[in-house]
C-alpha cells in the first residue's frame, strides 16, 4: 500500500546530483526533506509576525505567541498528548539529556522537595538497551558517573531484537530508569513497547522512550502506550532543524528540575535565589526556536494530513522491497532480521554489509549513482559492535520515497562487489 | 470609540484608580484560604485571602501591585463574589473566564447580569497578552477557594 | 552619524499593525527583525543543500557540511575568534549552560583528568553582578548549589553602574569564575571589560561574558578583551531564532567536559563508557540547527558588510535620541545613566518608568500607536529591584531604527501621563 | 574516466588490497612514536608507529581496519616516508596534504614527484568526506613524529 507521489510537494528532491544524474534521497533516517508548507510556514513567520513570544505586549508579539503556542498544540495532537506536556528542545538529544539531567540535578540538591521523587544514587539502576542511538545510551552513562548509580542494558541476538529473557532482573526494584528506542535507527526493528513499559511500571521506573524513528513513521500514541517521556526530532518530521519536543506527563514535569537555566523559565529571581515555572515553561530557558517550532507544527499537520497509518504502511512497504532486493545480492548481509516472517516488525530501513567493502566505499558507488545513503556506524556503536562490523551502509524511506527509489538502491548496490573486484 | 480606549473604559479607570478590597483581612473563620500569583511577564504579584462560611464567600481581600488593568480587575472581583454563595461564585468566575476568551464580543445577557461592572473587561479579550493581567486576581481566587475548602476535611 | 535606511532590506518592517498604522518596531533588543539575505540563505540550503552534515558521504552531505562549517567562519571572523573556537548552541543561554554545566560535570567527576582544571566545590566563589540578565545569573547559582561553591556579586549603584570599589575582595583568590555582561540589556550601559578581565587575570579566574546585546550593536573581539568564553544569539544579531554560539579558547574548550551527551561529540561509545572528541564537536551532540547556523552566518557577513562602527555610531545616535526625548518628559523616569556626558557609555536602548503609569499600560498606549516595545523586567528582575521599580518599559534599537522611529518614541511617551490621568 | 574512476585508481585498489607497512613492529630504537587515531564518521581506527635514527625515518608499521582509500593511503605513506630523511618525509606530508585540498587539481611537477604513487590519490580531492579518510594515516604520522621526537629530550 504505497502512499501517491508527494515528491512535488517537497522542492529538493527535484535537484540533480553527480553529473546531473536524478536524485534518489534514501538518507531520511539522518534527517528529511522539507515539505514546502514548512518552508512557507517559517518564511510567513518572519516576514509577517516575527517578535519575542510570551513577554511582548505589541500586536507582533501576540501574533507569535499565538502561532508558537498552535504549533505545540500541533505537535501534541500528533503523539496523542496534551499541550502543555510537550516542551521545546533543541533536538531529540536535548530532549533526553533534558530528563536525565534533570534527574542529575535533583540529585544534587536542585529543584527541592518536589524534586525529591527523582534523586538517584549509588545502588539504584538504570537501564537502557544495546540497539540505543547513542542519544538515548551516552545522557545515561554520564547520569550513572554523576550520581553513583549503575547502568545495565537489555542485550539484543544477533538480528538486533532485544532478549526479554532475563527482563525481570535487568528492570528490578533497584531500577529508576528505563530508556528504550521506539525504532531502531540501524534496523528498522520496532521495539516490545508494552512488554517493557509493563515490567518498568511493576517496579515503578521512569520510562524513557526514544521517538525519533518512529514518531515520523508511524502512528504514536503517548497515552496508549503509556510511557513517562519521549523524545523526537523535527527534523526527521519533515520539519525544520534546530527542533525537537520532549514529551513528559505533566506532573512529571512540573516536579523535574530543569537543566538549563535562564530567563523564561523562572517565576522570581533574586541575587540568591530562583524559583521556576511550572512546564512546559520552567524547561524553556532563553529564546525558544520559534520559526522553527511553527515549522514544527506546520510539519505535524502535514503528517497527520498524509495519515500515520498510510505513512506507516507505505514505509514497510518500501523497506520490503529494499530488503527483499539486497538479500538476493551474493556477498550482501543485511543488518537485523531477515526473512519475510521477521522483517514484520521492520520499518523504514534497510542497512547492510557488503563482504569485503568497506561502508565508505559502497557509500561512494552510490552517491556516483545519485543516491544518498548513510555509511558508518550511525551512532549506534554497540549495536555494530554486536553485529561484528564497525560500520554499515544505510538506506532510509520516508513519505516521498517510491518503489523506484527502492529498486535503485537495490540495483546500484548489486554492481559493488564487481566494481570492486570481491565476487 | 477605539480599541485602546474600548480597552481603558471609565469604569476600569476608576476601579484601578480607587481599588476595593485592597489591604489583607485577618479572619476568624474556619475555612480560610490564600493564594499567591506571579504574572511573570511583569513580575507583577497578588496575595489574595478568601474566608468561607457555610456556604458563603464571607471575605475577599487582596494585597499586591500591577497595572490597571489587574488592579481594577481584583478590585471588580472583590465586589461581585464578596457575599455571594459559593456556587453564585462559580458562575460569576466561570463567566469572566469567558468574557476574556471571547475576543472583544459580548457575552449574553444573563451572563452580562452576572458580570455587573466587569463587563467592561471586554476589550481586553482582544489582547492575548493583556488577559493574563485580568486574570491574575481571579486565578488567586479560585486558588484560594481550593484552598479554603481544603479545610472543610 | 546615522546608517543610511536600511528598512528595503527587512520584509517585515513593510508590514502595518493597529489599525492599519506602519509599524514602528523597537523591540530589537528582545529580538531583531531578519534581512532578506538570511531568509534566502536558510530557504536555499532547504531547498538545495539539506542533509546531515559531517557524516554522510553523497554530495548533499558534502555541501551541508561546507555550509554549516563555512557559516562558523563567518560568526567567527565577526568577532575576532578562530572557526574551531566556535561552538553552536540553542541560543545564548544555552551557551552559557554549557559553561556551567561543563564545571559542574568537571567538578562531578566527569571529563577525566583533563577536566581537573575546571574542578569547583566548597570555598570556591564565583562572582557575577547585579546588573545581569538571568540567562548570566541563574546557571551559575545553580553551580553553586550542585557544587557548594559561594556565588557572591558586583553591586551596581542607582544608574546602574558597576561599583568597583571592592572589586578586589569581590574577585578574589578563591574567585573561580568571573560572569558579566558586555552590554546591559536594560540601561544600554557599557560594561568596563577591561578592569573586571585585568581582575579576573591576576587571580586567575575563567571570564565568561555574555555577549548578547554587544556583539549585534558594536565591534568585539574576543581576542583583544582577552575573555575566556562568550556567549551570543542569532536572533538578536538579525538572524534566525533557534541558534546561538559560544566563543571559547581552544585550548579550555578542548578539555571543558560536555554537558549534553549524545552522537557527533563522541569519539568511541561502548555499553560502559564513552571518549569525546575535539571542540567544537564534543559540545554539538546530536544534529544541529543547520539552517540556523548557515542563517547565522549569513547574518554575520550583513552585519559585517554594514561596519560595526557604523552600527555602532548609529545605535548610539539613536539612543541619545530616545534618551535625550524621553528625559524631557515630566513624570517619565530614565533608567541608567542620564545626561549626555554620563550617556556616552549608553548604546541602543531607552528604559522608562512613568510615574503612576504601570508598564503594560505604557506598552498598550504604545502598541496602539504602532510602535512596539518591550515591558516587564525583561529578565533582570535584579536590577529593576534595586531600581525600586518591578518592570519598565524599553524601547530598543537596531540598524534599521531610524531617527523617526525613536522621535515616534519620544511623541508617543508623552501623551501616556495624560491618557491615565496622572499629571 | 568517470570521477569515480579517478578516485578509484588501479594503483589505490592494488594498495588496499596488497597494504604495506601492516602488523606493527617491536622497535629496538631510542625514539619510537606511536599513535591512536579514529575517523569518527565511520569508526575506522588506525594506530601507527614511527621510529626514528639519526636523521631518518627508520620504520613506520601501522595496524588498523578502514575503507580502501584510508588503507591504500597509510599504506602509500610506508612506501614513500620509510628510509626518508625527516625533511624529506616533512615534505612529502606537506604535499600530500595539499593534494587533498587540491579539489581535484593536478600539484606542480615538483611535489607530484615527491608523491609517487601517491598522486593517485588526486581523485579524492573532490570529495571532502573522502579526504578525512586519506588523511587519517598521515594524521597517526604526523603525531607519531612528534612523540618520537619527544623522545629526544
Ligand atoms: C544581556 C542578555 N543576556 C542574555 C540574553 C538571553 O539570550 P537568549 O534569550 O537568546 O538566550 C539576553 C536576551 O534576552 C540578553 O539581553
Ligand atoms: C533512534 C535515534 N535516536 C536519537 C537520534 C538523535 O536525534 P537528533 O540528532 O535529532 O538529536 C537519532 C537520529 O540521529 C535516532 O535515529
Amino acid at each position: 500500500m504505497l502512499l501517491p507521489d508527494l515528491r512535488e510537494d517537497f522542492p529538493l528532491l527535484t535537484r540533480t546530483v553527480r553529473n546531473g544524474k536524478p536524485l534518489v534521497y534514501l538518507d531520511s533516517g539522518a534527517t528529511a526533506q522539507k515539505p514546502r508548507v514548512v518552508l512557507d510556514a517559517e518564511r510567513e513567520f518572519y516576514e509577517q509576525h516575527n517578535a519575542a513570544v510570551q513577554r511582548g505586549a505589541h500586536l507582533l508579539a501576540e501574533e507569535a505567541t499565538e502561532l508558537f503556542e498552535g504549533a505545540r498544540g500541533d505537535v501534541a495532537s500528533l503523539v496523542g498528548a496534551q499541550s502543555q506536556e510537550i516542551v521545546w528542545a533543541e533536538n531529540a538529544t536535548a530532549a533526553v539529556n533534558l530528563v536525565a539531567s534533570g534527574i542529575g540535578n535533583a540529585s544534587a540538591g536542585i529543584g527541592g522537595d518536589e524534586a525529591a521523587r527523582f534523586k538517584i544514587g549509588p545502588g539504584d539502576e538504570i537501564c537502557v538497551t544495546e540497539t540505543e542511538h547513542h542519544a538515548n545510551l551516552v545522557p545515561w552513562q554520564a547520569l550513572a558517573t554523576r550520581t553513583g548509580a549503575t547502568l545495565r542494558w537489555i542485550p539484543v541476538d544477533d538480528q538486533g531484537r532485544m532478549i526479554l529473557d532475563d527482563l525481570d532482573s535487568l528492570v528490578n526494584e533497584r531500577t529508576r530508569v528505563l530508556a528504550f528506542t521506539h525504532v531502531s535507527n540501524v534496523t528498522g526493528l520496532i521495539s516490545p513497547v508494552g512488554a517493557l513499559v509493563a515490567r518498568a511500571k511493576a517496579v515503578g521506573a521512569l520510562t524513557v522512550l526514544d521517538g525519533c524513528q518512529s514518531v515520523p513513521h508511524l502512528p504514536v500514541d503517548v497515552k496508549a502506550l503509556d510511557i513517562d517521556f519521549m523524545a523526537m526530532s523535527a527534523h526527521k518530521m519533515l520539519g525544520p532543524t534546530g527542533i525537537g519536543a520532549l514529551y513528559g506527563r505533566k506532573e512529571l514535569l512540573d516536579a523535574l528540575p530543569p537543566s538549563i537555566f535562564g530567563g523564561g523559565a523562572v517565576k522570581v529571581v533574586t541575587m540568591e535565589e530562583t524559583s521556576w515555572q511550572e512546564a512546559p515553561m520552567r524547561f524553556e530557558a532563553g529564546s525558544q526556536p520559534v520559526a522553527q517550532a511553527v515549522g514544527m507544527g506546520a510539519a505535524a499537520r502535514y503528517l497527520a494530513g498524509v495519515g500515520m497509518d498510510r505513512v506507516e504502511a507505505h514505509e514497510r512497504e518500501i523497506a520490503a522491497v529494499m530488503r527483499a532486493g539486497v538479500a538476493e545480492i551474493p556477498g550482501v548481509r543485511l543488518l537485523g532480521p531477515v526473512g519475510s516472517a521477521d522483517a514484520r516488525d521492520v520499518i523504514g530501513v534497510a542497512s547492510i554489509a557488503v563482504d569485503g567493502v568497506h561502508p565508505h566505499d559502497v557509500g561512494q558507488v552510490l552517491d556516483d549513482a545519485g543516491i544518498a545513503v548513510r555509511v558508518g556506524h550511525h551512532c549506534a556503536q554497540p549495536l555494530h559492535r554486536k553485529f561484528g562490523v564497525t560500520g554499515s551502509t544505510r538506506a532510509s524511506a520516508h513519505v516521498y520515497t517510491t518503489r523506484e527509489d527502492a529498486e535503485a538502491f537495490v540495483a546500484a548496490v548489486a554492481t559493488v562487489p564487481a566494481f570492486f573486484g570481491v565476487n | 470609540m477605539s480599541s485602546l480606549e474600548q480597552m481603558y473604559q471609565q469604569v476600569i479607570m476608576d476601579h484601578a484608580k480607587q481599588a476595593h478590597g485592597k489591604g489583607l483581612v485577618d479572619l476568624n473563620l474556619i475555612q480560610v484560604g490564600e493564594s499567591h500569583q506571579v504574572n511573570t511577564t511583569c513580575g507583577d504579584e497578588i496575595r489574595l485571602r478568601v474566608g468561607l462560611e457555610d456556604d458563603r464567600v464571607e471575605s475577599v481581600t487582596w494585597e499586591g501591585q500591577g497595572c490597571s488593568i489587574s488592579q481594577a480587575s481584583v478590585s471588580v472581583l472583590h465586589e461581585l463574589v464578596e457575599g455571594t454563595t459559593l456556587s453564585e461564585a462559580e458562575a460569576t468566575m466561570e463567566a469572566f473566564r469567558d468574557l476574556m476568551q471571547a475576543k472583544g464580543e459580548a457575552l449574553d445577557d444573563d451572563r452580562e447580569d452576572l458580570l455587573g461592572d466587569a463587563t467592561a473587561f471586554v476589550g481586553v479579550g482582544k489582547y492575548p497578552a493583556r488577559i493574563k493581567c485580568a486574570m491574575l486576581g481571579w486565578m488567586a481566587f479560585k486558588d484560594a477557594m481550593i484552598q479554603a475548602r481544603k479545610d472543610e476535611a
